[in-house]
């Protein structure tokens, strides 16, 4: 362990942020700062893919660790990726240039502050996803909070007030819970160290109430029904970029925190409280999905989608099969790209005719044919079509989920019908039909840096659906030893009964 | 009863200690007042100090009692100072009436 | 025995009677000298018990000294005839009857515990400082006072420095336009300060002492 | 006689007030001078303590006045706090027409109060040390003696702080009387837990602290006072007395009443509840944020007193080091207060915020900051101040506690928030004045960077604060 | 050979796709008619590979889904089977894509709708040569997206654009049981792969599974939940109502999807899952009941129809509930026949009356059209010709398909497909009228079009009636050549291989010889019926109308199947959606959750701010309640 890759990882996003605070803020449209963040963001996506490349996908050991004394006595930082922590990074780092570049051209008023709080939420983003020390993910997560808050609420439409303020309270008050449980594993444990964690375990009696713990704050960020109602206020509310940050990354720690933690630390309670897990996702597919189709506002139909499809990938996770968490995991990049681009997609017209009502457009394939396709694209990527990522998630997550339940699956995939249903139906109403709207003849086709960014999203979307192997195959060794490592600690507490 | 015992005396403490907490919050003429009654608690705590000092025999319950006069009469040139100033300000030292600071 | 309980009950009774005047009674000047009446009974029943420095002290500091401050701040704000507002229902006195209530239970809950004190014998052996019956009250507190606990007594004249000033700053107003002779000003005076020579428009006239 | 070298910062204190005293009585219109003076004693002092904090456990005069880990640390805190509330204040005293020659000689007469209570190893003791404090307090709370908030603001506290000491005395004296003595030490031998009196005098004695750091229910005073007063006393209230009131609850629970601790655990939860709620609820309707901030004082001194809940080392050292975080805070906090002048007036309305980022891109960067350090999100400073506490508090297994504490976070998370928004999303106002003079640029700068970097580097302050063992 | 099959329409769909705003539209027209007629061409050359030298081979592309015990490869897996269905594929696109050329020539999209169509024959070749069920459920999804594209094609129209919706989700719906079979395939076996699927069968015979709380075997399920997804995708009864919608699309879309091709792949996954249906009598004979009444439902409504295109389409929703049925009775080859040879008349139908729409000016409802036979007559002798080869007229094609069915499902020996039989006489005889009633209302009578004057009527240009020709020769003729080796005694099990599995050979009885004769003399006696009935006299057809008037409009609202899942599905889900949303969402979740407490929270607050009343005599009234309150507190405790 010579260079510390993953600090650096984390802390460059910050150092540009920082040299983006103390450039002088000229008149001069902020040239400087947006080639700061946009050179660091992807000098730190090229890190991460070196990242990748260097990784050893046959370990089963967390890689790159770095373990350094922090809080002295207590808590180390310790960082360090597996086969799947270094996806999500690579989405992180993958998404963020994207942001910026949609960013840099479509916002004009603060863009220095809102490049400073997308670097900041990329150092947090990335330390979620590689920290083995639950303070430290704790602190990464909950910090995560600051940076969205002022994204909506500065850059936001009009109810953003309400929209920042729901979001934040709501997610700190699901995660109030998990600090409380993330304590008292030290004080059961003596350590916060995930490594350790694994291998000592966690005392069965206590496994369910923390689990719980866990799950009130992994609940609402996922998030799970009941406790969705946050998501379609904040996404419509939130800037474009925010939107991409918020549906592509941030929901995704939560799905992360299961497989990471859920399923690694408390195995036990993970069984138990599966049918809880089943019931809420299942209500989740089919309820959000039933209210996605009734939706007049694009956006709130995408985030409904959201809590639609982080529905599979809680289900998935739970199946406790190989399938199901691969699929999940799988779901979870191919959501990440496919809402990303979906919520880039309504900015595009938003940009153009300041209005998300879905009512309000019709017909902007005869002026807009280009953005007609690539809509097309990532429409169809949500609605799990074969020869894109989102079928292979959803497809291995049901298969995984089939095998624990029948009932559980086949309820799941009505959820695939209805969301063929809304996104299709949307799509027609916005782009297809005659132009009934005069404003909508005046809308110019994608400008060159919007179908860059599209594009770039669309390849992978296309890519992984039809060759997902790079993917899976760095998780599959990952997955493979959180399942044994599940299974046995379920044999064993059988065998002590 | 008629031997006169601690008791006695920490009863007539107690006794004035309510009197003079009583007066604190039931009192609707002048701040004056409320300094008066906390005067008086303060004169249940030195007759505790000094019968209890007295009874078990030990001077330091005495000391206690001769700084708490000394405290009480600086707290009270300072108090009647702060609403001497307060009166000049609302001309008013109306216990009702003190009431521009609330919410 | 007995006369040690007579005057211990005629005392108590006087001091609690006083006590409920000075919250009760109509004339603020009035509550003073009901306070000085209690000051007067307790220094005497603690003269009687043997606290005779403490009982000479409290009728000089508090009789002499604090009474006489409140009497004058009374007059002085001129707020010593007052209706008296005991007991009048009005929206604000609403919580009377729960105050009562609420201090009749201190009170009992205050007997509860003077109920419970036993004289512990096992107490006096570490007690640090006795009472020597060979001198007087006056002289071992005298004793102590400048010994053990000469830091609260250094610390005692900062409290009333602290208070001196306190009072001071608070109510000390330099009045204007009192004319005070200045030494200082009269002899460092010049003669070329003394003289001024103006010119003087017509009909506007001059100002003098501006 | 005795070993006086270890209370040199109290004798030097006492000298330089009365040194101070004589200069300006003798030499006109050194106000100002006084100030400086009394800023540079202070640091004189803080490098006299630092010296002094090699020194462990030692005690002089009978062994009523104790000098070890804890007071030390807490007598810097007490210190090196006020120099940075000299700091700020300088310009607001002259603004506001207070810059009097007494005025910095209250601020070190109610230090020196401080540094009595925090050494006091006995009742007495404790006592004069705390009056001293108050008695300037009360002088200082209605300094500003032509306006009528000040002095309804003194008139206040001095009334209620009175009672309390009433009552701290009354519980004084049950102690002394059920335990034949006022020292800690010996009331540790002689105190029978079976008796009501003593239980009752630790009731009286908290009710007197509790009312010093203003918990629910004696904390009515302080949203009236912090109103009230010069921004810059309330500064002062908002830090100081607090700390030592802090350092004697630790000592008088933990030293006398080590044994008893199943007895006043329970109501140090109840205030602590109380307060954390109490305070989180009631700061959202608030328009001034002066007002604004005693409750916000109010819910965190429900959260320093949960630590003690704990009845544990580790819940103390949870508790001082989130005393120390949030004075940092609070320091912060103020001195942006400070910046809000526009034509020589002060502004202090959550109003007169409105749309700041526009104008004050760096001030609005550190209110957040700050704000979002108060409500207590990580990676920031007041996250840790909550993690050291209910690390305490879980160790012991008082879960409720904990859920309670957090929850209350969240709603107190509503009302900074609240600021937040009105700094960062509403429409912007006229500019302040930006001509700030050095010290308080400097505390503001020291305490933000403190509170935004103080993840990088926690073992600091957790490495000084776990030498402070009092169990 | 087989990767260029399968890849020249892809590669021809992405070059017109893409860049047919850079190349032209003649030049994507070009392009991409060429590479699928190479395709073709190619596949014939497999096609008569595999019956000279019964070649067959499995060509791995890359690997695809890989998780756990999950291996799932792109591959072009060729046997007899799907030979055929590639020459079908292949040679109907090919034919469509010349005919386009011709048909869309007035369209401003024209390299779109070339690119879709090329697209729409990748997919589907990925369907037929897939070797497992993921790459089948992959092409089966394609296809249905590019149905869906081209439905919507005029994506100006409400109604294609509706259409084009409701076609992708009964798709769906049919996907959702395929989808569960496949899981269940997974579930059961550990692979989706065909060949070690269809080896480990026999061990599961017995295996009972409890499926939503039905005991049932698993053998059985498995099939059923195929079938569901089959049914979806060859819009069989209950799942049909997507297909005469999908009429909206361009005429030469109806041809190639919804006649000849994609409607078929439910037909082909039946008989490629043979190896699974022959072990399961219950599938089985849920598969002829449904073709059974499918193919009578369809018929019936086909008589009242008045849309060309809706006749045609419930023409092809009815002849492809032969095919089921065939398959339901083990005649997997006869179905597979009937699909061979359905695939040319029926894209010989739908292209020969887009050429009598494209005469119309875009009309497409008969009783406006009629008696402009003379005008148009290779349109009509074209039409003549499919619509014999449909009816099974004796020696061509659809006589030797559609009798076969007939006769086995007569022979099957079963109750089931006794019924099946005489329904599917009966549904021939159906079939006959209104087919005729097709041509003679079009072609003969008078001329009903008010808006275009008969002598604006011309003939279609060649690149339209080419197409027609080949087409009409595969009508007439496919069937006579192809007997033998699809339905042949002999030859057919050397042809099929192992392709398709027959667990008891088919029986080789003949039926009786009046039930031979049946069949025909029916079809014959109906030509002169119906030109009685609809050219003659047309007041009888009125009367029998007017007589009947419920089961008139019954059959005319199509059994009012739509109306039916609106009430049932469309509308409750849209309103329980709104419901959830406002009421549940909104009302409850949020009035009670967030909005809720924070409503409550500063209702205290505001209660906590009066509370600071400013009275000193009042705070230090609580500050004694407080204490007064803890020493009771350590009193009670």
């Amino acid at each position: 362990m010579d260079f510390p890759i993953i600090s650096s990882l984390i802390i460059l996003p910050t150092i540009g942020a920082l040299f983006i605070l103390f450039t002088k803020s000229s008149n001069s449209k902020y040239q400087s700062s947006k080639y700061v963040a946009l050179f660091i963001s992807l000098a730190n996506f090229i890190l991460s893919i070196y990242l990748w490349l260097i990784f050893d996908k046959s370990s089963i050991n967390f890689q790159f660790v770095e373990n350094r004394e922090w809080l002295s006595g207590f808590i180390n930082y310790k960082v360090g990726v597996d086969g799947i922590s270094i996806l999500f990074i690579l989405l992180t780092t993958f998404i963020t240039p994207i942001c910026i570049i949609s960013v840099i051209s479509t916002i004009k008023h603060r863009l220095k502050d809102f490049l400073i709080a997308i670097l900041i939420m990329e150092t947090l983003m990335i330390g979620v996803f590689c920290s083995l020390d639950l303070i430290i993910f704790y602190l990464f997560f909950e910090g995560g909070l600051i940076p969205m808050f002022l994204i909506i609420g500065i850059w936001g439409g009009e109810r953003r007030v309400y929209s920042a303020f729901k979001f934040f309270l709501y997610t700190l008050l699901g995660s109030v819970l998990m600090l409380i449980a993330i304590i008292s594993i030290y004080w059961i444990s003596g350590t916060t160290d995930v490594e350790k964690l694994y291998e000592i375990g966690i005392g069965e009696q206590y496994q369910k109430l923390l689990w719980l713990a866990f799950f009130s704050s992994f609940a609402v960020k996922t998030p799970m029904w009941p406790v969705h109602t946050w998501l379609p206020d904040a996404h419509v509310e939130a800037p474009t970029a925010g939107s991409v940050l918020l549906a592509a990354i941030l929901l995704k720690m939560a799905g992360y925190g299961f497989i990471r933690f859920s399923l690694g630390l408390f195995p036990l309670a993970s069984e138990y409280f599966v049918p809880l897990v089943f019931a809420l996702s299942l209500i989740a597919i089919i309820y959000t999905s039933l209210v996605a189709l009734m939706q007049e506002d694009m956006k709130k139909l995408i985030a409904y989608s959201s809590v639609a499809h982080m529905g599979f990938v809680t289900l998935g996770i739970f199946t406790m099969t190989q399938q199901g968490i691969e699929g999940s995991i799988f779901q979870m990049i191919s959501h990440g790209l496919v809402s990303a681009a979906l919520f880039l997609s309504v900015g595009v017209v938003y940009d153009r005719n300041h209005t998300r009502l879905i009512k309000k457009y019709g017909g902007l394939v005869t002026v807009m044919p280009k953005y007609g396709i690539v809509f097309m694209i990532f429409a169809l990527g949500s609605l799990g079509l074969p020869g894109t990522s989102g079928f292979i998630g959803e497809f291995l997550i049901l298969m995984g989920t089939f095998k624990k339940s029948f009932l559980v699956a086949t309820i799941a995939s009505l959820g695939v019908i209805l969301g063929a249903a809304y996104i299709l139906w949307m799509y027609k109403r916005v782009v297809f039909g005659e132009i009934i709207h005069e404003e909508i003849k005046s809308m110019k086709d994608l400008k060159k840096f919007e179908l860059l960014i599209l594009i770039l999203l669309a390849i992978p979307i296309i890519f992984f659906g039809f060759y997902p192997e790079p993917l899976i195959n760095s998780i599959e060794t990952s997955v493979t030893s959180l399942l044994d490592n599940y299974n046995t600690n379920l044999t064993q507490s059988i065998a002590k009964k | 009863m008629l031997s006169i015992g601690l008791g006695h005396y920490l009863t007539l403490a107690a006794i004035i200690f309510t009197i003079g907490v009583v007066g604190i919050f039931l009192n609707r003429k002048n701040v004056i007042v409320i300094l008066m009654s906390i005067e008086l608690i303060l004169l249940s705590v030195n007759i505790n100090l000094v019968s209890f000092s007295i009874f078990i025999n030990d001077l330091s319950g005495q000391v206690f009692t001769l700084f708490i006069l000394t405290v009480a009469a600086a707290e009270a040139a300072i108090g009647l100072a702060i609403i001497v100033i307060y009166y000049r300000n609302s001309g008013t030292i109306r216990v009702e009436e003190i009431d521009s600071l609330k919410g | 025995m007995i006369a040690h309980a007579v005057v211990f009950y005629i005392f108590s009774l006087i001091a609690i009677v006083s006590a409920i005047m000075v919250t009760v009674s109509r004339n603020t000047v009035h509550s003073v000298f009901f306070l000085i009446l209690d000051f007067i009974s307790i220094s005497c029943l603690f003269i009687m018990i043997g606290a005779e420095f403490l009982g000479m002290i409290m009728l000089i500091v508090y009789v002499g000294a604090v009474a006489v401050l409140f009497l004058f701040v009374v007059m002085m704000l001129n707020v010593a005839q007052q209706k008296n507002e005991w007991f009048v229902a009005s929206d604000s006195s609403s919580h009377i009857p729960v105050g009562l209530l609420v201090s009749l239970v201190i009170f009992s809950e205050l007997l509860i515990v003077i109920g419970g004190w036993k004289y512990k014998a096992e107490l006096q052996e570490s007690i640090n400082i006795n009472l020597n019956l060979n001198l007087t009250n006056t002289q071992s507190l005298g004793n102590v006072i400048y010994t053990d606990y000469v830091h609260l007594f250094q610390l005692s004249g900062m409290v009333l420095l602290v208070a001196m000033i306190g009072a001071i700053v608070l109510t000390f107003r330099k009045r204007s336009g009192v004319k005070t002779q200045s030494y200082f000003k009269q002899i460092s005076r010049e003669r070329n300060e003394g003289v001024e020579l103006i010119d003087v428009e017509t009909k506007k006239g001059v100002k003098i002492d501006a | 006689m005795e070993n006086l070298e270890i209370i040199l910062p109290e004798i030097f204190l006492s000298l330089i007030i009365m040194f101070l005293l004589l200069f300006g009585v003798f030499k006109n219109n050194s106000s100002k001078l006084i100030y400086n003076l009394t800023t540079f004693s202070l640091i004189i002092i803080f490098a006299l303590l630092l010296n002094l904090y090699q020194v462990s456990d030692l005690s002089i005069f009978n062994n009523s006045y104790k000098v070890d880990s804890l007071a030390t640390f807490m007598k810097l805190l007490t210190i090196g706090s006020g120099i940075f509330v000299m700091l700020t204040s300088s310009k607001y005293i002259e603004i506001n027409n207070i810059s009097k020659m007494e005025y910095p000689i209250l601020i070190l007469s109610s230090i020196l109060g401080m540094m009595v209570m925090i050494s006091s190893n006995d009742l007495i003791v404790f006592y004069m040390g705390l009056e001293l404090q108050s008695l300037a307090l009360y002088v200082l709370a209605s300094f500003n003696r032509e306006n009528l908030l000040s002095t309804e603001s003194g008139l206040k506290y001095f009334v209620l702080s009175a009672l309390s000491s009433g009552l701290l005395l009354y519980g004084c004296s049950l102690i002394y009387g059920f335990s034949g003595s006022t020292n800690f030490n010996i009331i540790l031998e002689n105190s029978n837990a079976g008796q009501y009196g003593i239980t009752f005098g630790i009731v009286f004695i908290l009710v007197g602290l509790a009312f010093k750091i203003s918990a629910v229910p004696f904390h009515m005073w302080a949203p009236d006072v912090y109103q009230g007063s010069p921004t810059s006393v309330t500064t002062f209230f908002a830090v100081l007395p607090k700390i030592a009131a802090l350092s004697v609850f630790i000592r008088f629970l933990y030293v006398p009443f080590a044994e008893m601790n199943d007895q006043w655990q329970m109501i140090i939860i109840f205030l602590s509840i109380a307060s954390m709620i109490f305070g989180a609820v009631a700061a959202i309707g608030q328009k001034n944020l002066k007002r604004l901030i005693a409750y916000s004082s109010i819910g965190h001194m429900g959260y320093a007193l949960t630590g003690l809940a704990a009845g544990t080392n580790q819940g103390i050292q949870g508790s001082i080091s989130y005393i120390a975080i949030y004075l940092v805070m609070n320091l912060a906090f103020f001195s942006c207060m400070f910046m809000l002048r526009r034509n020589n007036e002060y502004y202090e309305s959550i109003e007169d915020l409105s749309g700041l980022s526009k104008n004050h891109p760096l001030l609005s960067f550190s209110l957040l900051i700050i704000l979002f350090s108060l409500a207590g999100i990580p990676p920031l400073a007041g996250f840790f101040a909550k993690f050291y506490v209910f690390m305490a508090v879980i160790e012991q297994k008082m879960y409720f506690l904990a859920i309670v504490g957090l929850l209350s976070t969240v709603i107190a998370a509503f009302y900074y928030l609240r600021i937040i928004k009105i700094i960062y999303f509403d429409k912007e106002k006229e500019k302040f004045e930006t001509d700030h003079h050095l010290g308080l640029k400097l505390t503001l700068a020291v305490s933000t960077i403190f509170i935004l970097a103080y993840f990088i580097y926690p073992s600091g302050l957790t490495e000084i604060v776990s030498k402070i063992n009092i169990i | 050979m087989g990767y260029y099959i399968l890849f020249l329409p892809l590669a021809a769909s992405i070059i017109s796709g893409f860049f047919g705003k850079l190349i032209g539209d003649k030049a994507s027209q070009l392009i991409t008619s060429l590479f699928v007629s190479i395709s073709a061409f190619l596949s014939v050359i497999v096609l008569y590979n595999v019956i000279a030298t019964g070649y067959s081979e499995n060509l791995i592309i890359a690997k695809w889904i890989n998780s756990g015990s999950l291996n799932v490869n792109w591959s072009v897996n060729i046997d007899s089977l799907s030979a055929v269905m590639l020459v079908v594929v292949t040679l109907v696109s090919a034919i469509v894509h010349i005919y386009s050329i011709g048909y869309m020539s007035h369209d401003p999209h024209k390299s779109r709708f070339m690119s879709y169509l090329s697209l729409f024959t990748f997919a589907m070749l990925t369907l037929v040569t897939s070797d497992n069920f993921i790459q089948l459920f992959f092409g089966w999804e394609g296809v249905g997206l590019c149905s869906y594209f081209l439905i919507g094609f005029w994506f100006k129209k409400e109604s294609a654009n509706k259409a084009a919706i409701k076609a992708f989700i009964v798709n769906r719906v049919g996907d959702f049981g395929f989808a569960l079979g496949i899981f269940l395939i997974f579930y059961l076996f550990g692979t989706v792969n065909y060949d070690e699927v269809f080896q480990q069968i026999p061990n599961i015979l017995d295996k009972e599974l409890n499926f939503l709380s039905f005991d049932i075997n698993s053998v059985d399920l498995i099939c059923l939940l195929l079938f569901v997804g089959a049914m979806g995708k060859s819009a069989q009864f209950l799942l049909h109502t997507w297909l005469p919608d999908a009429m909206e699309g361009p005429t030469p879309v109806s041809a190639l999807i919804h006649a000849a091709t994609m409607v078929t792949a439910g037909v082909f996954l039946v008989v490629r899952c043979s190896p699974i249906y022959e072990y399961s009598e219950l599938a089985l004979s849920v598969v002829t009941i449904i073709g059974m009444v499918t193919a009578i439902f369809a018929a019936s409504v086909a008589l009242v129809q008045t849309d060309i295109k809706k006749i045609i389409a419930y023409s092809t929703c009815s002849q492809l509930g032969y095919m089921f049925f065939a398959a339901g009775v083990g005649a997997y080859n006869v179905a597979m026949f009937h699909l061979f040879t359905h695939a040319f008349f029926k894209a010989l139908l739908f292209l020969g009356s887009g050429s009598v729409i494209h005469s119309f000016k875009d009309e497409q409802n008969i009783n406006l059209m009629g008696g402009v036979w003379k005008k148009i007559p290779y349109t009509y002798s074209l039409m003549i010709i499919g619509t014999l080869a449909l009816t099974g007229f004796p020696l061509l094609s659809g006589f030797y398909s559609k009798d076969a069915i007939i006769e086995f499902a007569y022979l099957s020996g079963n109750n089931v497909g006794m019924y099946a039989a005489y329904v599917g006489i009966f549904t021939a005889f159906l079939t006959s009228i209104y087919s005729w009633r097709l041509i003679f209302k079009t072609f003969h009578g008078t001329y009903n079009n008010s808006e275009l004057n008969i002598d604006n009527m011309h003939e279609s240009p060649p690149t339209m009636l080419i197409p027609l020709i080949i087409l009409a020769i595969g009508a007439i003729f496919a069937g006579m050549l192809f007997k033998d080796l699809f339905i042949g005694k002999e030859l057919s099990y050397v042809f099929w291989n192992s392709s398709i599995k027959f667990l008891e050979p088919l029986s080789t009885d003949h039926p009786p010889n009046w039930f031979l004769f049946l069949t025909p003399s029916l079809v014959v006696i109906s030509i002169p019926l119906s030109f009685f009935l609809f050219v003659r006299n047309l007041s009888v057809v009125d009367e029998i109308a007017k007589i009947n008037k419920p089961l008139y409009i019954f059959l005319q609202k199509k059994w009012y199947f739509d109306e039916l899942y609106d009430f049932i599905f469309v509308n409750p889900s849209k309103r329980i959606g709104k419901f959830l949303w406002k009421q549940i969402d909104g009302s409850v979740i949020d009035r009670f959750g967030p909005d809720g407490i924070s409503k409550v929270i500063k209702n205290f607050s505001a209660r906590a701010v009066k509370f600071q009343s400013g009275y000193i005599y009042q705070y230090a009234f609580i500050m004694l309640l407080g204490f007064s309150v803890l020493l009771t507190l350590l009193i009670l405790v």
